[in-house]
């Protein structure tokens, strides 16, 4: 076992002492999707002490082509993918403690790794939960590194000092809709990239090496060959309620979230979008035509077939979705939708 | 005279990925005015401001020779 | 199965035709350690047809922390990586057909991959393999993506036009040293940058999209964020006997190539280097002084304490390696010594 | 004036990652001969040549304010 990281600790920014402090690090993957399981190969692979995964989601069979730790059996067995991650994690080392959390990465549960943990990953695949570890990364001091990835492109960005724009300065308004995975798709090449790009920031602020961290923001595009880094420093703003003058991390407050709730018996659940954020009957039609689903438009509501489900969007913003009981199947059906 | 790059889902509504305007002052906000006149909806999408490879705000000053791109946030993962 | 691929079809650049293209591709990854394990994770996952790997080594415990497609177990059972391969590749996508070649990659082997192919990947650790893959693309006329990284930085560059410059125009003279993985070490989220950059060069490849291939290098480091991507259109030499006007490939004879000959019951291997490679007693000296090596010098030859072996580099450039009576275990330790 | 830049193991030869140089005229070779004399192995170590990023030949033309870097080729994988 003595040499197993040699390779490693012969990289000299790295070294014997940074080994040692990846082993005694605790590092909180957030989605265990396309981007936190190449992220959760490589720290495992890397020696990290502890690893604490959160997802909520199964192990299907369109997750494959990008999603690095899980197999056909995975799929075929439906299982959790944070179970599925962590076997596979302890196959290629098994000193890796891993922590996992079968759930919806809420505040309440993301403060809490913010409290326990080093560092958090990124892999999320939705705007709000960034803004809620971004809320508990301010308020309980400690790093997080953004990730996204969607068609060919990455983009990443170290998030870890007060003093510098914080993610809600750069998105103050959650937007309507974006692009996503499921409406752009996305290829394996965009996630590796940023999952390689988030680990070797974790690898530099755990060795101690801030300086190097990012401090622009990266946007590659591993199809068309563009590379750009983006300084954000304009974009700091002093009002801002995560990390201004006066705070408030709203994203942490409960009332602030999307809420869901299944209607008991009707196969259906209904969710509100998180406060800041607004679907109009628009954006529901935009959505639909993108992704080349029937829909159908009232003056009422916008209903979208999608994936066995009818989506029904009411000119209030409100969601019913109809065909699902779960409640974690309505949030990952939401995310993929809308982003 | 400007540079504008148009990036993703901005790159399909243009039809473009980047052209040359005229310009001789005003703020991001009279250039974002200007490319909804241009390219109806453009300001449906959400993107945000670069210009000289730096996000600003909307009341930052556009000089001639600057180079502007408007790029959507990525969310997927 | 119908919609496994949904979200790489989506994404425009490739779609069905393209998702078409790829299963009934034919991709040879020429050595599967660390590029070459990334690579044959991503093309797998992504539904390439038939994926033909050749690597000489076995799974090693100080493997794992960069080689993403091997477990414990296969280190401790020393499974070929080839093989090692094969078995994870098809737990993630059966219908994958993986052809394994264990054995060392010479001018003959790959000439007759380039034969059955429609691009090859390079996935080897030194410049005379790739001399050597570099010759039998322009003889064969298709395709290879250089690919390398070292520390924390990693080099992709698209070989497929006989008009622009080969990787012999770049690389006239074989380098007598240079930082190799056991130099300077090497960190995975450069293997993984580099892989991504490979294979998004197979997808546009193979979906006809040779309009957003690399014409020029890249070179990024993802640990002090350099991004550079140099042209290398002046590098084209007219007299080059790879790509010139009288072309030779002359890596492709056989008297070319690195001389390996063990010596019976002596535990001992003789390493001839290959033509137009010239190692000094003082190469042999720095090489021992950056690896922190134990060494020693005598007026005929330079003596290397590495690995349990000892390497004894002559002054007219010969090499023997005491301790050692596998042939291809020498070839691994002369590239990780020498490049 | 020009602008070097030194990759990888140069860099930890000459110590520095750039520097800028006085320079009127002359081509890639006449630079590397003064590199040479600046720091003692420099041609021990391999490198290419880019100007501007441009990989060059060594009878390359550099002129005062090109950019040129020194990068060593990379084997590793």
């Amino acid at each position: 076992m003595n040499d197993r990281f040699i390779q490693q600790k012969r990289f000299q920014m790295l070294g014997t002492e940074g080994q040692q402090r990846l082993q005694e690090a605790c590092v909180t993957i957030i989605g265990c999707g396309a981007l936190g399981s190449a992220a959760a190969d490589i720290l495992a692979r890397a020696g990290i002490g502890t690893l604490i995964l959160v997802d909520r989601d199964y192990v299907e069979i369109s997750n494959l082509h990008r999603q690095t730790l899980y197999t056909e059996q995975d799929a075929n067995e439906m299982i959790p993918k944070v179970e599925a991650a962590k076997r596979r994690i302890n196959q290629v080392n098994q000193h890796v403690q891993v922590k996992t959390v079968f759930d919806h990465a809420d505040a309440e549960l993301i403060e809490q790794f913010a409290k326990r943990s080093d560092i958090m990953v990124d892999g999320t695949d939705n705007f709000e939960t960034r803004l809620i570890v971004n809320d508990a990364s301010l308020k309980h001091q400690i790093p997080w590194i953004y990730g996204a990835c969607v068609g060919s492109t990455s983009v990443v960005k170290s998030f870890y000092s007060d003093s510098s724009a914080c993610f809600r300065c750069l998105l103050p308004a959650l937007p309507a809709t974006n692009d996503t995975c499921a409406t752009v798709g996305v290829i394996a090449p965009a996630v590796y990239m940023t999952a390689a790009f988030q680990c070797a920031e974790v690898f530099k602020y755990l060795c101690g090496d801030k300086d190097n961290m990012k401090k622009k923001l990266v946007w590659l595009d591993v199809w068309t060959n563009q590379q750009h880094q983006f300084g954000i420093e304009n974009m700091k703003r002093s009002d801002c309620p995560s990390c201004g003058e006066k705070r408030m991390y709203p994203a942490l407050q409960r009332s602030a979230q999307t809420k869901y709730a299944s209607f008991c018996g009707r196969d259906s659940v209904q969710i509100i979008p998180a406060k800041g954020r607004t679907l109009t009957l628009d954006d529901g039609e935009n959505i639909a035509k993108k992704q080349r689903l029937p829909s159908k438009r009232t003056p009422y509501f916008v209903q979208i077939e999608y994936g066995g489900s009818r989506v029904m969007i009411f000119a209030n913003g409100r969601i019913h979705v109809h065909g699902i009981q779960d409640v974690n199947e309505a949030k990952s059906l939401y995310h993929q939708l809308f982003g | 005279m400007i540079q504008l790059y148009y990036f993703a889902q901005i790159k399909e509504l243009t039809q473009k990925k980047e052209e040359t305007i005229l310009w001789s002052e005003g703020t991001v906000a009279e250039l974002i005015k200007w490319a909804d006149e241009t390219y109806p909806g453009f300001t449906d999408y959400s993107w945000q401001v670069a210009v000289n490879e730096e996000y600003v705000l909307e009341t930052e000053e556009i000089n001639p020779g600057d180079i502007v791109a408007f790029i959507p946030p990525v969310s997927g993962g």
